[in-house]
């Protein structure tokens, strides 16, 4: 957690910053993508790097999701290491077979001689009004896979230091940025740092209950507790900041002290993220659960453009917080 | 609709009327895009929209060339193709607000505009996300041996995505009744068609043996008698062809885009403009061969812009959907 | 379940009698897929059916699963019923766009006027000495896909009957066939009949444990039983037959009355079937249940070649009765 | 390894010890797969495998061309290229009968040989799943500068995936140093090229911009004269190529696929084998130039036999990984 009084930035400029030290460090770092040169892509993430790398390692592609992501597999594994932009998460489907087939196993099936370094920055998040296509959060895909690490941050300072982590990594790191949260701000030192994988961090400490949150969900976490706190409950807001590694430990702790929790994520909570971590939870502080885990989640429906109907699909802080009351015995 | 009336036929082999019909079809898509950037402006449109000003004798001409249980799959740019292919402006707009009058109930909006009746298969939001879809309505067509074709838009950024040349591959072995009309409007989003795409564009088509053409997407005549031989064609059993038709959007890639300079020149743009507007064109050819005159195209453009503000306040005034719809339509 | 004096077919055999029903009794069902037709596909699942039905319902693709996919998705948008033939289930990550952003979205995108009633067949299931890229158990990707129905039969008569349904809906359908699968026996009614999805069959009655086995984990969970049944423990075997629609309520009443289960699924356990499956039952039968639910699936890694490699990453009759044992508290 | 000299230089600018050397592979990869039918029948090797025989003159000439620090990505059918590469015999049948001392401690399996070692950056089993992989060390190559080339083998079945056309755009607007090799054996599983194969090969290449070429593949000599000529243009900055080798499989898909007739006749085999054999033809050759006599041929034949069956013996005798070894090499 960085100091209260460190500078604020945001989310985007984090996730740039992290990108800028890491080729600045190591000149093998290269991005591939749609727009992300002049243009710094649609969400402005990447502007200024093409200026200051050029356009050898700051490099436009075309509409070409698995040629580009196959080329960095490639790249990878022949000494360089490439950060490739998916634009939308929604449009993995279309890398699935590099990421999936080649990526994740080429390491394993090598016996260990070919290593792939590379990552995958992607994004996920509705209530864009962007509708079914564009508005999916799809990480628990790659979650089920062997051989791919899955961070998701939540906060500028964990999107920084985490990002530095993956390009560290010696292997093929997805990471999901929330499209909603790249204005938002918060405090990033201006020291180096790195987060590790599969370290969880306690958001917000509490007694009565814990709301696991993932990626935009810890936000939505973090409201409701301050909801909770009005209606004296006290909740544990807690971020495994990677599925992949999973801090299963700092999960089932904070479980076994409530004895009550709800899973957030943005992701379908069917055959989702939001099933594994309530699996391991209920598996992990079995004895100790007072009640059922919840799932909360996407409302299990293609995302609708409509903006009533669009907001009806996620969880916001005031359905948690009437589900955690619930859950606490208080409605 | 027009009651307005011309007195010759055209050259061409076709009525003056359907000239007529093919010039307030671009208005209708030019008007129906500027009352679209209106509502994005006066902040009462959910979202972005891509619009297709610029580009609508593309898809006049073409549509023109269809019947109207022909298929048609379309892109992200999708409004000038919905309206080409006979969509109302009303129901339209209601999908762009989220409405439920909308042609998808709200739950498509701009990029999901879709129309049984027109033969519409879908506006797109995946670039080349349509080509399978317009591939198979050909497949079936073919099957069932209905004399349909199918039309499959798409911008030169879907020239990237590999399914296409796995589809024309497809098309051409089994003869399918499809045409591939490619819309070089010269970018993707930002970025120049030059950077993202090698080598010779309709040579990635006749590569997979499809007949294959390109034409000013500028004019309008040109292009519908281009799409008419190659659809012709393609419905007596030809196989599949690709079209590639040259021409450029006016405005950003989507509304908010404003800004455009660090990717294109003002000058550009204003050269399209001024020079090789379509409507314009068909106007002066239209009024040069005494089809029409200035006076009825300009009766034309006020009976369209009022349409469209009537399709406009119909749209807003229209409710949402109720909440509890989110959960319907998932499966059949 | 079928009459004890059935005929006997192979779930090769009851599959291919499906598609021949269904062709002959609908024109519009079609078949398109990679050496489907002459050759009856690799497994021979296909054989002399392009004798009945002709090269034109019978229809040998080039290697292009996205764009067949694709075609098929519009041939189904217009009057066709096309089952598609994906030869691996490794594969299906090459249709992620077509069946996830297409298929399983149209109807929903067009508010209800457009609809895609196609089939996917499909493979699963490891031990056949085939190596990471042609051994992997993808369902769980499927199953996390609102708009999409997932089938996995685990016998000849459910194959039959399930597939039937299957080219009925007026949905997209995956349909997940075990390899290792299609040479087993079962009985097979001659007379019509279909199998509703969102029904699980207990394929085994018991009292001290629930077994939930999906596809190749059915016959494993029933072996287990048996050895269970010497050690005096009584093992229920239910089998929820598609993932979605799911039946909740069959998984945690059987749950209830055994108060102990263990989930067996050849997928990855994590973020997979059998997460969703757990989840759904630690929470349905949260008051019920004596200890945690146990998730038994494939071991998290990239499937080796080497068979002793291979074969420690599924789970057997015997590591299932050990682990039941256990969880009764008898080991 | 062989102790036999030749007496002369062959006309074409290489040595008459390269064209043995190229003789000595091909025999090696005739006879290293005629092990692996033999270790099939005698149900020695796990699973199935697919046979390059009658296909060697095509990776022995192409690699031939290249450095031993330049890459290869391999298929399926993937012993030839592995061989020709310079991997030993021993280490890969330990790899296809899953021992610890395969080239992929016995993880990989025979689609998965990979050796760092000969710049082999591994068989795939997924069709088309490595042209990515040849164009991302391509782009490596270009971006560290190291004067390397990748060659990207594949079977004429990939040309029904369209990642390969995306990474040929790629390859082309870089002007990556990266051959695609197109091995046409004229039959995907058990269907013919032609039914699977709209157009024109070559023109899927030219039309991205590639420079193409098309070789007999049964003939050494043309493929790694064409193959040097394309690799050096590439690695002088040239840009990508398209080589299309014209070549039969001898045998069955995998070593499980014995009756063939229903999609090819035994007498379009008896020709390939009797008519154009690459081995028997660089024999021919050789002796005619007098840079080789049968009874050093013979010696060749007879060495390599013996190499194969000592590597053989080593694979079978090798242990097994520990059952541990199944949870290790997840991650990095
Ligand atoms: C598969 C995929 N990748 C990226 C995008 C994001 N995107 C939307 S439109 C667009 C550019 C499309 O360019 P083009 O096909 O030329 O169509 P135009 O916008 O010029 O009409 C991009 C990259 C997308 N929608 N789908
Ligand atoms: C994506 C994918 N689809 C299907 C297969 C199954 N398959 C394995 S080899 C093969 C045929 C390949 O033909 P070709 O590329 O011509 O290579 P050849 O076997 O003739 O050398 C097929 C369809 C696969 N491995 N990968
Ligand atoms: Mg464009
Ligand atoms: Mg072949």
């Amino acid at each position: 957690m960085p100091d209260a009084g460190a500078r604020e930035l945001t989310f985007a400029q984090a996730v740039r910053e992290a990108l800028a030290e890491e080729m600045r460090r190591d000149p093998r770092v290269c991005i591939l993508g749609e727009d992300v040169a002049e243009a710094g892509t649609p969400f402005k993430v990447l502007s200024g790097l093409v200026e200051e790398f050029g356009t050898s390692r700051v490099i436009d592609t075309p509409i070409s999701e698995a040629g580009f992501t196959g080329v960095a597999v490639g790249a990878a594994m022949t000494g360089l290491r490439p950060v490739v932009d998916i634009m939308f998460g929604d449009f993995i489907t279309l890398t699935m077979d590099q990421m999936v087939n080649q990526a994740a196993k080429v390491h394993y099936m090598s016996g260990g001689t070919w290593k792939v370094p590379m990552v995958m920055r992607t994004t996920l998040g509705a209530t864009r009004r962007s509708a079914a296509q564009h508005s999916q959060s799809l990480h628990a895909w790659f979650s089920h896979v062997p051989g791919l690490k899955i961070v998701l941050p939540s906060t500028p300072y964990d999107a920084k230091g985490l990002l530095k982590t993956a390009i560290r990594d010696e292997n093929p790191v997805v990471f999901f940025e929330d499209k909603m949260m790249y204005r938002q701000k918060g405090p990033v030192p201006a020291e180096e740092y790195t987060i590790p994988f599969g370290v969880a961090d306690i958001k917000r400490v509490g007694r009565d209950i814990t709301l696991v949150g993932t990626s935009s969900m810890v936000q939505v976490a973090l409201g409701a507790a301050n909801l909770l706190e009005e209606a004296g409950i006290s909740a544990e807001v807690i971020d495994p900041r990677t599925t992949w590694p999973l801090d299963e430990k700092a999960l089932i702790e904070s479980a076994k002290k409530t004895s009550r929790v709800i899973i957030m994520d943005e992701g379908y909570g069917r055959y989702g993220v939001a099933a594994e971590l309530s699996a391991v939870i209920a598996e992990g502080a079995f004895y100790d659960l007072d009640a059922p885990v919840k799932r909360m989640g996407a409302m299990h429906v293609p995302i609708p453009f409509s903006p009533p109907l669009e907001d009806a699909t996620v969880p916001t802080e005031k359905s948690v917080f009437e589900a955690a009351r619930a859950l606490c015995g208080k409605t | 609709m027009t009651t307005i009336t011309v007195n010759a036929t055209a050259g061409s082999g076709i009525k003056a009327e359907q000239w007529v019909q093919m010039y307030r079809r671009m208005v209708s898509i030019r008007l129906f895009e500027e009352q679209v950037n209106e509502l994005y402006t006066r902040a009462l449109m959910p979202g972005l929209a891509h619009l297709y000003v610029g580009e609508e004798a593309v898809a006049v001409g073409i549509c023109q060339a269809l019947r109207r249980e022909d298929y048609i799959t379309s892109t992200h740019r999708g409004h000038g193709h919905c309206l080409a292919k006979g969509a109302s402006p009303d129901r339209m707009f209601a999908e762009l607000l989220g409405k439920e009058a909308g042609y998808c109930r709200g739950k498509g909006g701009s990029m999901h505009i879709a129309d049984p009746a027109t033969g519409n298969l879908g506006a797109n939001a995946i670039v080349a996300g349509s080509v399978g879809i317009a591939t198979g309505a050909a497949f079936s067509a073919k099957h069932l041996n209905n004399g349909r074709v199918a039309v499959c838009f798409f911008g030169e950024g879907a020239l990237g995505q590999g399914v296409l040349y796995e589809v024309m591959n497809l098309a051409q072995l089994w003869k399918l009744p499809v045409i591939y009309v490619c819309e070089n409007n010269l970018y993707t989003e930002y970025t120049h068609f030059s950077e993202t795409t090698a080598g010779d564009i309709l040579a990635r088509g006749s590569a997979f043996g499809l007949q294959t053409a390109s034409v000013d997407g500028q004019d309008v005549r040109a292009v519908y008698e281009t799409a008419k031989r190659l659809i012709e064609h393609s419905r007596q059993g030809g196989g599949p062809a690709l079209l590639l038709c040259n021409t450029y959007r006016y405005t950003g890639h989507h509304v908010g885009d404003i800004n455009r300079e660090y990717y294109r020149s003002k000058q550009e743009e204003q050269s399209w403009k001024s020079e090789r507007d379509p409507i314009k064109r068909l106007a002066n050819w239209l009024i040069e061969q005494k089809l029409s005159d200035s006076n009825l195209l300009a009766a034309i453009d006020a009976e369209v812009r009022s349409e469209m503000e009537k399709a406009v306040e119909f749209a807003i005034s229209a409710p949402y959907p109720d909440v509890k719809e989110a959960e319907e339509n998932v499966y059949a």
